[in-house]
């Protein structure tokens, strides 16, 4: 079924999830400002207009609260709206209708009506995305029952989950990472699901159990590749999952590793990568070998000039040297530095990236 | 309209209403024995809006409301003994205790949801209204809400998108003049509600909102005009709340109500007007005393059933939650 | 100073630090929705409008995005505003304001401008409140940089943060608990101030650490007072502070007694229970004697039947029972029943409340 | 207008437009250095509304903006040093680096903020204007905001709170016709925005904005009603943006805009306006030739010192975040 892939990049992942899943079933419904305009969302919509009609692919006004409101009456009366918005800070003006009603729609009617609903989301960074422009809300609506919540970080995940979040008959937060977006993977040709409550081993490894979302999970597979020849074995665990977060894959590893790091894209007070912690910690205590580790934002709003991003993101070379010195390895910083430093610019996603957005 | 579809839609509309004030007596008589252990927003006063609205629409049509929804549960046709069991927490509520008075739902009848938060189900009516346009059914979309929910922007945007699209959607707006104890005046500038959705593209309609007779003259036009496909229809209707704004009483005693104003409007009686006109018509008499003993012993009924009902269990909710 | 004190309620003394900030500085206004009617918001702003004149107390329409961002403009030039919320699930109207803007003013102009604003809130719970009038949000708002969050559970404390958070020139994010605001309590009749970032040792134990949060510190207290005759002594924590959390207070704790157990009012993944447990893990872990334990509310909306919110809410019983067995002491269960089952009805914050509100 | 203050009005409106053009110009120009590393939403072709409205104000009258900010802070005074700074990133900046493009501020000119999500302004705005009025200030507070914003139901709430208590926020609406790659129709339907405002109790005014003149005229009116206490002002200006949304270049390969639509309001540049009238008058050609040299070497200097700038500190940041 799957043999036929190719090389796509995580934009055209999710552009084909979306032409799959509208081609599938007649209910699906896209629409977000911008989704049918020349840029298309970062060309994850581009030509989908054309192809399944004004009806089905819509632009819309700018009125987050009353448009996802509008988007859950549709869910709830037999369509299975998309919804998209180009900054995940955007949602802070719809936070009501999310929370409020997609949530608690079905079990507040004990089970009578459900709502399906995706909510694409994407965070940006760098190149001046600045306070209002680069958060990284995943915490904000992983605390809500009711919701599901992904951040897949490669193309096939992306396709995969996407399709599975339409799929489902609940609503689904699915965050994308402006910065993946231009990642190529490969990624069969024919529609798949992956589940929307399952972590990935990306890599095996015995010394420690790094549980990474989405675009830390690409720094963590750089440090992890860079730090096996300085004797310290990473094992990397892709969580995708964030609401349920899948404990039983990260527990296991934990009891493998007795090392606990996890990576988030977010503020680290009050965010997901704390939950981890918590739940490692009460269930897998005694797997435990030595205190368990957070590498997230500052608790600081997202700083716009590029001089003050450069520290702001932890990197693969942040992410290095906090993991050596966490697990108390004598590593000279020169060798992390030869294999880690990034030689692009560090606020671009890709060497050819030159704005304006 | 000929003399006997009148009489025969004034008995209908007046028992409707008088259905609604029984009920709603009997939610606040009842009210004292804690039993019922939810916020209760009677609707006594308001209930010619209700009945007047819900007598134009057919049970294909769905309505939602808000935070004061028994009236519109009712003249829609939802289930009377789910809607007790509800308030009493009971399992066979019509969201199984989990909701209350506050919130409703009877899908049969086409009352898609009701819930509390201000303003939260006016987007939704106009989603309705677009599910229906895409799968092709010819469905009209009522949402009642308050004229202080008309302060709320998603009221605004829905409107806009309701009209950008012109959607079958029906906005009741029923001014009643204060948003709990705060008057009007105190929340908006003096220009009316109906203007601001005439400015944003809506067909406005009025109607003295304790006739029901007019409200569903005016109704009926409304859904004509949306089933034609005629752009979105705001409908404001004024009338007045009777009782406290939440809970059984009356709180008059407060004085954030003019007595004149109270007893001005109390004069206006929707129940009392059409039942003028009944007894002005052979065998009204009959027909109002009838209607009283039937709803009083349907009421009796109901609640006796809804305490009836069985304790809903906790082990339940987990499997409401995701489908 | 503060010699004359006298017993009352937590609403009273509420009220009373609104008025003596309105009588200290002329730029403090309030304004909230039903903040002049006849119930001042449960009696917490009676009188004021009377008091202070309309220019300065003020009701507002049905508009919480707006309003907020109304506040806002309002603090940054010069004012000082208090805004009231009857209940917190309606500040999810007001995200973007509150997330984007009011946390963010001051960092994003580098300093320039402060915004001196206090946002009361107010969690329901019990008699009907269900799934969107109950939510304890604290969470969402814990993980914004920018914001300070507190959740006073004393009148005492009530009075002396309220007024901290008024005189400080941060958007602070005041959180009450309705069945808090009829407890009575020794409060002073003169001014004062209780530190926004401070938690407090309620009562001093040497078996296990709990920190509660808001109203789960009085049950909390409850729960010692029976185990203390049992043979286990807790040391109660009332964290006060939600962000920052005072992690020195809580981790001295931990260090004392070896055992951490959280109990919040909120539910319990993504909650900020999870994060004094991760915390307290990465920087007490070898203090850690057993695994941490959570104990807050099911995953769940609230359910508004008296039949379901009886097992939704942990009362002191079900809290006894979880540290008991937490803490794997042979206590008999009926020891526990004899002394903590809640006689009053479940549902109502005290025995004489009969709705409607 | 007396002939005199009308050609010293001319010169300033024209002066005031001309800097803003170039200095954006200069930032399209330099933006492929990859040293603006940063969105930028560039005002070109929108230049009148600005400096006609800011023209109307005093330095202690305020003003808030969103995403297409640099006219209304160039207009108001803000500092262009500061400005350019801001944009590369530089400690000098308005926002020290911390915001870039999309933050603007300059407490001392008055202009007090603007941020990128869209509508966040609009009721910081009517809040200012509130304290404004009850610290006795006598300060006009002016929102520049787009058609696609208007959208927005903080907008709405906005405007109802601040007719409510009859504050002295000026709305200046410039419909550019446009957000982002949508087209007005596509989002709003066919009824005039102003007409919503004017439902809402504004009082409404119109200008070309493509005028300068016009607009300042308008704007003079509508400040001094203002002052004068009357109910708050929404002027609307139709106007059209030239270059892309955002970023330096023109997207027009892009086919989203007719090229008719875009070479008609080209033609009614408003910069070229004002040098029409300019020229017919004695000594226009050298104020205009004369502006163009000062402005050009006030920019070159301008761009020189933000280039020059310094490199802000991480270790500063956690310092601006409370105070
Ligand atoms: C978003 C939100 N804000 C505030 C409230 C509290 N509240 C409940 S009903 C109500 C008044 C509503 O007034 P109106 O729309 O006129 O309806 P009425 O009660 O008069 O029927 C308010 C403010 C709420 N439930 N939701
Ligand atoms: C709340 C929010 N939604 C969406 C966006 C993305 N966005 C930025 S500018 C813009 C268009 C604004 O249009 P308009 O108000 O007409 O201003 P113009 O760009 O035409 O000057 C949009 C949708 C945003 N920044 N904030
Ligand atoms: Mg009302
Ligand atoms: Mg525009």
């Amino acid at each position: 079924m799957l043999e036929t892939t190719r090389q796509i990049t995580q934009a055209e992942a999710i552009r084909e999830a979306l032409e799959q899943a509208m081609d599938e079933d007649e209910r699906v419904i896209l629409i977000g400002e911008g989704v049918p305009d020349p840029k298309g969302v970062f060309g994850t919509t581009s030509g989908l207009q054309e192809r399944f009609g004004t009806a089905r692919v819509f632009d819309m006004p700018l009125a987050e609260n009353g448009m996802t409101g509008i988007c859950i009456g549709a869910a709830i009366s037999g369509l299975r709206p998309v919804m998209v918005h180009q900054r995940i800070d955007f949602t802070l003006l719809c936070m009501d209708q999310l929370i409020n009603n997609a949530a608690k729609w079905r079990y507040m009617f004990a089970g009578q009506v459900n709502v399906p609903l995706v909510i694409r989301v994407i965070v940006g960074r760098g190149w001046g995305q600045g306070p209002q422009h680069a958060q990284s809300l995943q915490a904000l609506f992983a605390h809500v029952p009711g919701l599901k919540v992904v951040m897949p970080s490669s193309g096939y995940d992306a396709k995969g989950m996407l399709l599975a979040a339409i799929r489902d008959d609940n609503p689904v937060i699915f965050i994308e990472h402006r910065w993946l977006h231009g990642i190529t993977d490969e990624v069969p040709t024919l529609p798949y699901t992956v589940a929307l409550n399952k972590a990935m081993l990306r890599r095996p490894g015995k010394d420690a159990t790094v549980v990474a979302f989405s675009f830390m999970v690409i720094e963590t597979l750089l440090v992890a590749k860079a730090l096996v020849d300085l004797g310290i074995d990473l094992e990397v665990i892709d969580a995708r999952a964030v609401r349920p977060l899948d404990m039983t894959t990260i527990i296991e590893s934990v009891q493998r590793t007795g090392v606990l790091i996890v990576a988030d894209t977010a503020w680290k007070t009050g965010g997901i990568a704390g939950e981890v912690v918590a739940a490692v910690a009460e269930a897998a205590f005694n797997s435990l070998r030595q205190p368990p580790l957070r590498i997230a934002l500052p608790d600081l709003p997202a700083p716009t000039s590029h001089h003050l991003s450069k520290d702001y993101y932890p990197d693969a070379l942040h992410l290095a040297r906090a993991i050596v010195s966490h697990l108390n390895v004598a590593v000279a910083d020169i060798e992390l530095v030869n294999r880690l430093h990034r030689s692009t610019p560090h606020d671009v996603p890709q060497r050819e990236f030159c704005g304006p957005f | 309209m000929n003399k006997a579809l009148s009489t025969s839609r004034i008995k209908s509309l007046y028992r409707v209403m008088l259905r609604i004030r029984r009920v709603e007596e009997s939610i606040a008589e009842r009210y004292a024995a804690q039993e019922m252990r939810c916020p209760v927003h009677l609707s006594i006063g308001q209930e010619a809006i209700a009945a007047g609205v819900c007598a134009a629409l057919t049970q294909q049509d769905g309505v939602f409301s808000g935070h004061r929804a028994h009236a519109h549960y009712l003249a829609k046709g939802g289930d009377l003994t789910a809607m007790l069991a509800e308030i009493y927490g009971k399992a066979e509520g019509c969201c199984k205790g989990i909701g209350g008075s506050m919130h409703m739902i009877d899908l049969a009848a086409g009352f898609l949801g009701a819930v509390p938060i201000v303003g939260a189900t006016v987007p939704l009516a106009v989603g309705a209204a677009w599910a229906a346009r895409l799968r092709g059914e010819n469905k009209v979309i009522t949402v009642f809400l308050g004229d202080g929910t008309f302060e709320e922007g998603v009221v605004y945007e829905s409107i806009n998108f309701a009209v950008l699209h012109r959607l079958p959607v029906l906005f009741v707006c029923e001014n009643n003049l204060y948003a709990c104890y705060t008057r009007l005046s105190t929340r908006q500038p003096e220009r009316p509600i109906h203007g601001v959705a005439a400015a944003c593209g809506c067909n406005v309609m009025l109607a003295d909102g304790n006739d029901a007779l007019a409200v569903y003259d005016v109704a009926s036009r409304a859904v004509a005009d949306l089933r034609s496909g005629n752009q979105p229809v705001f409908l404001e209707c004024a009338t007045y709340r009777w009782r406290e704004h939440c809970g059984p009483n009356n709180d008059d005693d407060l004085g954030y109500r003019p007595a004149a104003e109270v007893a001005k409007w109390q004069a206006f009686c929707p129940i009392n007007q059409l039942a003028t006109l009944l007894n002005a018509r052979p065998e009204g008499q009959d027909f109002i005393t009838h209607s009283e003993q039937e709803i009083s012993k349907e009421i009796n009924d109901a609640f006796t059933a809804a305490l009836a009902g069985s304790i809903p269990q906790q082990a339940d909710l987990p499997g409401y939650l995701y489908a």
